[in-house]
């Protein structure tokens, strides 16, 4: 067998061993991989809906902060960017609050699971179920590395491979085996382990928040749906209509299963990671980014229009999708305010039963279609079935409304509330701002010198091995 | 710097009759530019092919083909690896047609010639060249790179764009563009009648 | 010129006259495209949701008799099959009705203008308004051939034709001239003659049911809603909810224009009239269907893909749309129902006036998804964008009604009425289905004769001419 040869011809510059999770030393032995990751890091680029740049989300669209009231992403979300800031992102956000120390603070450890090659290293240390265990605040030291090479290569072989357990157990619950996965199926699921819905399972190990993917029935938001439904399960209970709601995660990988590509076999990475030509030598851009930046190395590989041709293509798609989504995400907010009103008025828990879970139904759709940011390119026309029904449940829920909060003796159209900024939005829903804020600023000042600190002396006593 | 000289200049058979074809060219120049239409040969028009009705069959089987909205005739027909190339390939080809043309010796059943057929392969490469050298690309097929790159890819795609059957007789009705009437002259009339 | 030598290799057997109707003269010279055409009688292919079978739309979704209640559809309404069967149809359908004379009967002579090649010989002989003027009987003995070669091909040259002056027309008041029109796009605009919405204008000339199509905004819903909202158009009169509606009739250009197939310059005809090789020869198939029916030589001219894979793609497509699109229907009923109810209980037209325009919008969206039937693959990121935007109007229409009926003393669901069949709910509507039969029957029997009769002798007398 000669056919692995080419992965020796390089010269190894180090030795790479095994949870190495410094992005820097593998990139010793694979400049150009390492470089063209390094771009990770730009703040360039903006396309109609996306790019690198850092984009507020409660502030393009206050709406957001009333859907998510007496949830943390009502606080603080962005629209994601280069993968050379999952740390820092992480650790600045609003969502992960102010812990004084390890075992303070809103979020499990769980959350660090999609943030850095340090997690594999950790797993292995002291197993899944225990990683999963306790405060963010407790592996603050421990995870410092950017998603990086080891998430998704064998340091023998520079082989794809699949280092998170979700995802293996995902696939196994499905009666599916990851390990029989073609060489192109694996160019997308080195992203499924983490462009993907989740949830946390408290079931499963006393303790743990343990991190699951929703895939039992299926990939649709419906499949989902029964999936959560059928478990009773909830992520929080609405501040204002007290709805029992459901967050969808970037589900990404499983929207994009839905459409055409993943149909002809299309993978993330031949997107998202095409070929590159540099100095004579072909390798795979690490670069990782929206495609828009690079529309002659992605699309044009398969597609001859012209550049601004396909451009055209994905804005007119996410137009016509994100119309709708904009216009359900209306609805649900007169929703939580109606349901408010009825709840204000005396409503029964009977009463408003039904009304609740169209709520939770209706959001839950909603948010499937709008977390994965590339969905509405993605797969159009699944997202746009999906919409749809969610127009219809918000819209059957107002209906059940407007009769209830008649029989409540209130026969009017309750008022849109003013949201027309993000600081409206959070004062609406009640968010102590400023101290979230002076709160966040310190854990900046204290707590983060101290994580660095520890993961510098760590990694000084590692060294590097060079050949 | 040679080597660039050298890559523009045509292939080595091919240097004293490119130089005697310049002649001609520049010679009879103005007199055949006005006669036959000729600026029209120097665009990339693949409606400029069917000025000759033996290129019917071509014309018609491509128009029927996935490639019609991609890849004119001198996509494929003509060298794109340099300008120069490429006007001296098209003056070439072009005189020699059009006298077998004059001539009326055209043959019910056109077959490529080897200098065109390499012509045709290296476009075929420098379209595709991405689809079959990465290995995004390869990992889909089973056939080897390798294997690809130094066959003729029309040993394996047949059908790309012409088919097997583009004989004369083969598609004697083929309809090519000449749409003036879209709009029957009747309707034309009654219409502008009704308008007034 | 030599140019057009080849369109003279064949051996003319007749000459073929100007304004020549008759498929079986021109199918002389024309062997393999006549026979090809006269497959268009075929009926022996049902795909998921379409084919050459004759489905009756009312007996498959009687809703559809409720949509219509007031106007003729409901009486009536096939998905169309071949070309061959389009004076049949016509003359069949309960919408044409029982005409006793000339000067009898519910439809005007318009309605004859996309089912022959008669009608252009009848226009250039009376002219176009004139044509347009008095009932559909009058031309009962006229127009006898179905759609054929003197539709979209001129004598002489073969070359493809309009011979519809409104597609002219509307090409002119878009700015558009379309003799410039290429000859690929030719390839679709002879079907944009007869597959697009339309509409009788009673403005243009006193007496005439001018045939206009409404793009003068353009070809999206909204577009052609504004269209006829700015010139208080509306087709009937809705018997239940009292809504002035508006009919949408096949856009399947307009739709289609609006899909990835047109955007990449693919024509109708590459779909529905492909190459076809036989006996060595090739040419145009003229056996216009589903596409389904002949994956090999449509699809797979361009899509390398198993027929299996390609067949899931479309049923896909169409599965998704039609999902949330039998939802719309299902509201709308609802929507008029409950129209009725909040009139019955002394609703008055102010109250009701926003109401009305909102089920008049919803089921314009819906009918502009529904009724041409290509749409769900043809555009279905576009459709589905289409039928979004009507379910939220439908459900805001009945969250008004809601109140309204809470206000009217009644605050509970208005019951679904039964319409579990064609005939109940024709029932339902108030339909005398006996007698509209039975009247048919006897137009069949005395005057279908005689219009054939008067048909055979204006056609004997012209005769062939052979070379
Ligand atoms: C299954 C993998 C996974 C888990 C578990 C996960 N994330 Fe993420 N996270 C992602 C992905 C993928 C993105 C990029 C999303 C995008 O496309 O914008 C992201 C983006 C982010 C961002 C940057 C964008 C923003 O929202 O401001 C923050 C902060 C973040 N996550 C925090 C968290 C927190 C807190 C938790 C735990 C509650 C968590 N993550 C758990 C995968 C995960
Ligand atoms: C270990 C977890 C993980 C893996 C594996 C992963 N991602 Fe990400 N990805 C993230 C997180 C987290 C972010 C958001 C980072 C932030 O905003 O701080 C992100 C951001 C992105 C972005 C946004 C970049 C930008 O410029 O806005 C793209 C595109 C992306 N990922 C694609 C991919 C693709 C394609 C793959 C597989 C080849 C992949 N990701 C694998 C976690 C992951
Ligand atoms: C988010 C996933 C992801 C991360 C992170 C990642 N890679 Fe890769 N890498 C890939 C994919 C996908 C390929 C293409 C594999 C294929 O097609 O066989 C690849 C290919 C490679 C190859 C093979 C040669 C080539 O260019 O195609 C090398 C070497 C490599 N990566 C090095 C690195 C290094 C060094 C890092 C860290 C700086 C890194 N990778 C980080 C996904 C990743
Ligand atoms: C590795 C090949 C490949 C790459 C890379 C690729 N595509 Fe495609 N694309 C396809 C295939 C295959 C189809 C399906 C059509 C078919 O079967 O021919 C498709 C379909 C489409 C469609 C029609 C589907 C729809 O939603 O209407 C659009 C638009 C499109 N691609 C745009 C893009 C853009 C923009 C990019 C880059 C961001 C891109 N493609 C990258 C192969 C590719
Ligand atoms: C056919 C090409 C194609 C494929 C395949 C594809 N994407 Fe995308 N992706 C796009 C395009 C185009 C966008 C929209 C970018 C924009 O709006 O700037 C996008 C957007 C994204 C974004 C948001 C980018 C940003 O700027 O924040 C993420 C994250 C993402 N894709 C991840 C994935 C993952 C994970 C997969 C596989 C499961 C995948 N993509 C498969 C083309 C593709
Ligand atoms: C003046 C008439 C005429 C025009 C215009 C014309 N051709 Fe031809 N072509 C011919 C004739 C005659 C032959 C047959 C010659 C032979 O068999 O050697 C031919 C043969 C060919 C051949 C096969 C023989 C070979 O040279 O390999 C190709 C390929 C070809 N033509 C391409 C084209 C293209 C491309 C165009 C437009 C740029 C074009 N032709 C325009 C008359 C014409
Ligand atoms: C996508 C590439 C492509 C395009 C575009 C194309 N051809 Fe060809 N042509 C070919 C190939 C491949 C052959 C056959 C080569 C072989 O048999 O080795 C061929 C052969 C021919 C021949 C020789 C007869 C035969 O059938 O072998 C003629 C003449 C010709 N082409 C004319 C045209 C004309 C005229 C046009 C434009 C209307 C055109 N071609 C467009 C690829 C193309
Ligand atoms: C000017 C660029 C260009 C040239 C030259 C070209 N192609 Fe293509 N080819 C394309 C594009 C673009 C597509 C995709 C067409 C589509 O999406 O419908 C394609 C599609 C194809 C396909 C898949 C569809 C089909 O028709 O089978 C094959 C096979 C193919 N080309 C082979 C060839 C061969 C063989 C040649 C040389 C004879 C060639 N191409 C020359 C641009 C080109
Ligand atoms: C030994 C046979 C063989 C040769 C030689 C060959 N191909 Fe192919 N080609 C194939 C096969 C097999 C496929 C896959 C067909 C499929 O997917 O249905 C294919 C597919 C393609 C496609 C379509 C890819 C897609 O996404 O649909 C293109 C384009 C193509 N080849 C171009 C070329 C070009 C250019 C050459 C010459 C450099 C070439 N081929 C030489 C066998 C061959
Ligand atoms: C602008 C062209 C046009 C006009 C005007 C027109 N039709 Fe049609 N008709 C069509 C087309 C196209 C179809 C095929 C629809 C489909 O895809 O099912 C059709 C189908 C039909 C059918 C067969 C299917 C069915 O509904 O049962 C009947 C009957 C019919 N039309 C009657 C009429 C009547 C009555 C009128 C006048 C009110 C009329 N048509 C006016 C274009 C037209
Ligand atoms: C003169 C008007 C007219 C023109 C021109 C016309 N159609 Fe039609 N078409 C109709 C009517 C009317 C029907 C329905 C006939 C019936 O059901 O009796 C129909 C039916 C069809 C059907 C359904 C066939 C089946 O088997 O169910 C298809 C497909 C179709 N047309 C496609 C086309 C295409 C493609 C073109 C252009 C190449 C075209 N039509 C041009 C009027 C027209
Ligand atoms: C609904 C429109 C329509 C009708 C009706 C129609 N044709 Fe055609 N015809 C076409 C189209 C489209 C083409 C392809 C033209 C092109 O590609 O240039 C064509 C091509 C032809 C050609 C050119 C040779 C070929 O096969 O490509 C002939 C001859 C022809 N038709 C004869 C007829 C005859 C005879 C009839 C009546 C039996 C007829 N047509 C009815 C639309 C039609
Ligand atoms: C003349 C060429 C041609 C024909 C014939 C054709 N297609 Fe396509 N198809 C395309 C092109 C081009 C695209 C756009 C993707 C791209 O740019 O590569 C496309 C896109 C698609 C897509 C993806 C778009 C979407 O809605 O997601 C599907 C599915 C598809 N075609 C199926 C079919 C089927 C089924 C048929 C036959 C009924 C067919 N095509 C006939 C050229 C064609
Ligand atoms: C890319 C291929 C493609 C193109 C282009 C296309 N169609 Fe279709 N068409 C289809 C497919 C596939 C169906 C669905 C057939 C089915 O469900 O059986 C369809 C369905 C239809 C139907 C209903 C067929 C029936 O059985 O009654 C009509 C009518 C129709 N198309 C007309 C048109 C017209 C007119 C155009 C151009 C304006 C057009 N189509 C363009 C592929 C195409
Ligand atoms: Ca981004
Ligand atoms: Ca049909």
């Amino acid at each position: 067998e000669r056919r692995s040869e080419t992965a020796y011809v390089y010269k190894p510059q180090v030795k790479i061993n095994d949870w190495e999770p410094r992005n820097e030393v593998w990139g010793k032995n694979f400049p150009r991989e390492f470089q063209s990751y390094r771009q990770t890091a730009q703040r360039d680029f903006k396309s109609k809906y996306n790019g690198n740049v850092m984009i507020d989300m409660l502030e393009v669209d206050p709406r957001l902060v009333v859907l998510w009231a007496g949830y943390g992403f009502s606080k603080d979300y962005n629209q994601g960017r280069g993968h050379a800031y999952a740390v820092e992102d992480v650790r600045n956000s609003l969502r992960t609050g102010s812990p004084k120390n390890e075992n303070d603070g809103p979020m499990p450890s769980t959350c660090w699971t999609c943030k850095s090659p340090d997690v594999p290293r950790m797993m292995n240390q002291a197993g899944i179920a225990e990683f999963y265990k306790g405060k963010w605040a407790r592996l603050g030291g421990e995870i410092v590395n950017p998603i990086g090479c080891a998430d998704c290569h064998d340091p023998e072989t520079m082989n794809l491979q699949i280092s998170r357990p979700a995802l293996i157990e995902a696939f196994e619950r499905q009666g599916k085996d990851i390990t029989k996965a073609s060489h192109q199926e694996m160019r997308s699921l080195v992203c499924a382990q983490c462009h993907v819905e989740y949830y946390f399972n408290k079931e499963i190990v006393e303790g743990a928040q343990y991190l699951t993917f929703p895939w039992d029935n299926g990939y649709t938001a419906e499949k989902m749906e029964a999936y959560y439904d059928n478990r009773g399960f909830s992520d929080w209970t609405h501040a204002l209509s007290k709805a029992p709601m459901l967050k969808a995660q970037h589900p990404g990988y499983e929207t994009y299963m839905t459409g055409v590509h993943a149909a002809r076999g299309v993978s993330c990475a031949d997107c998202h990671m095409p070929y590159k030509s540099e100095g004579g030598q072909k390798f795979t851009d690490h670069h990782i980014q929206s495609p828009l930046n690079n529309v002659a190395n992605s699309c044009q590989v398969c597609h001859r229009q012209e550049t601004a041709q396909l451009l055209k293509d994905v804005f007119e798609r996410q137009d016509r999708i994100i119309e709708n989504r904009d216009k359900l995400e209306e609805l649900l907010v007169r929703a939580h305010v109606e349901a408010k009103k009825a709840w204000d008025l005396g409503a029964t828990k009977e009463q408003m039963q039904g009304i609740l879970m169209d709520i939770r139904h209706a959001q839950w759709r909603w948010d499937y279609a709008a977390a994965a940011h590339g969905a509405s390119f993605h797969s159009p026309v699944e997202i746009g079935r999906t919409i749809s029904t969610g127009i219809t449940i918000a819209q059957e829920g107002r209906i059940k409304l407007a009769r209830l909060l008649a029989d409540l003796g209130f026969n009017e159209e309750v008022p849109y509330p003013d949201i027309s900024t993000k600081a409206k939005a959070q004062e609406f829903i009640g968010l102590p701002m400023d101290k979230l804020n002076e709160e966040k600023e310190e854990f900046k000042e204290t707590i983060l010198p101290k994580w660095d600190e520890e993961a510098r002396k760590r990694e000084d006593a590692w060294g590097v091995s060079y050949n | 710097m040679r080597e660039f000289i050298k890559k523009l200049l045509p292939p080595n058979g091919w240097q004293v009759p490119v130089v005697i074809l310049l002649g001609i060219i520049i010679g009879l120049g103005l007199y055949i530019f006005r006669i036959s239409n000729a600026s029209s040969y120097l665009s990339d028009n693949s409606e400029t092919c069917i000025n000759c009705h033996v290129m019917n069959p071509q014309y018609a089987t491509w128009v029927h083909s996935s490639h019609r909205e991609v890849a004119n005739c001198n996509d494929c027909h003509v060298p794109h690896n340099n300008v120069l190339n490429k006007y001296y390939f098209k003056a070439k080809d072009g005189l020699r047609h059009a006298t077998i043309f004059t001539m009326r010796d055209e043959p019910q059943v056109i077959f490529i010639k080897e200098e065109g057929k390499e012509v045709v392969q290296q476009n075929c490469i420098r379209c595709h060249e991405k689809l079959v050298t990465d290995n995004a690309g390869i990992a889909r097929f089973e056939t080897s790179k390798h294997f690809r790159m130094e066959r003729s890819c029309v040993e394996c795609h047949r059908e790309t764009p012409h088919g097997r059957v583009n004989s004369l007789a083969a598609v004697p009705n083929a309809q090519i563009p000449k749409l003036e009437t879209v709009v029957p002259g009747w309707l034309d009339k009654i219409m502008n009648k009704s308008k007034k």
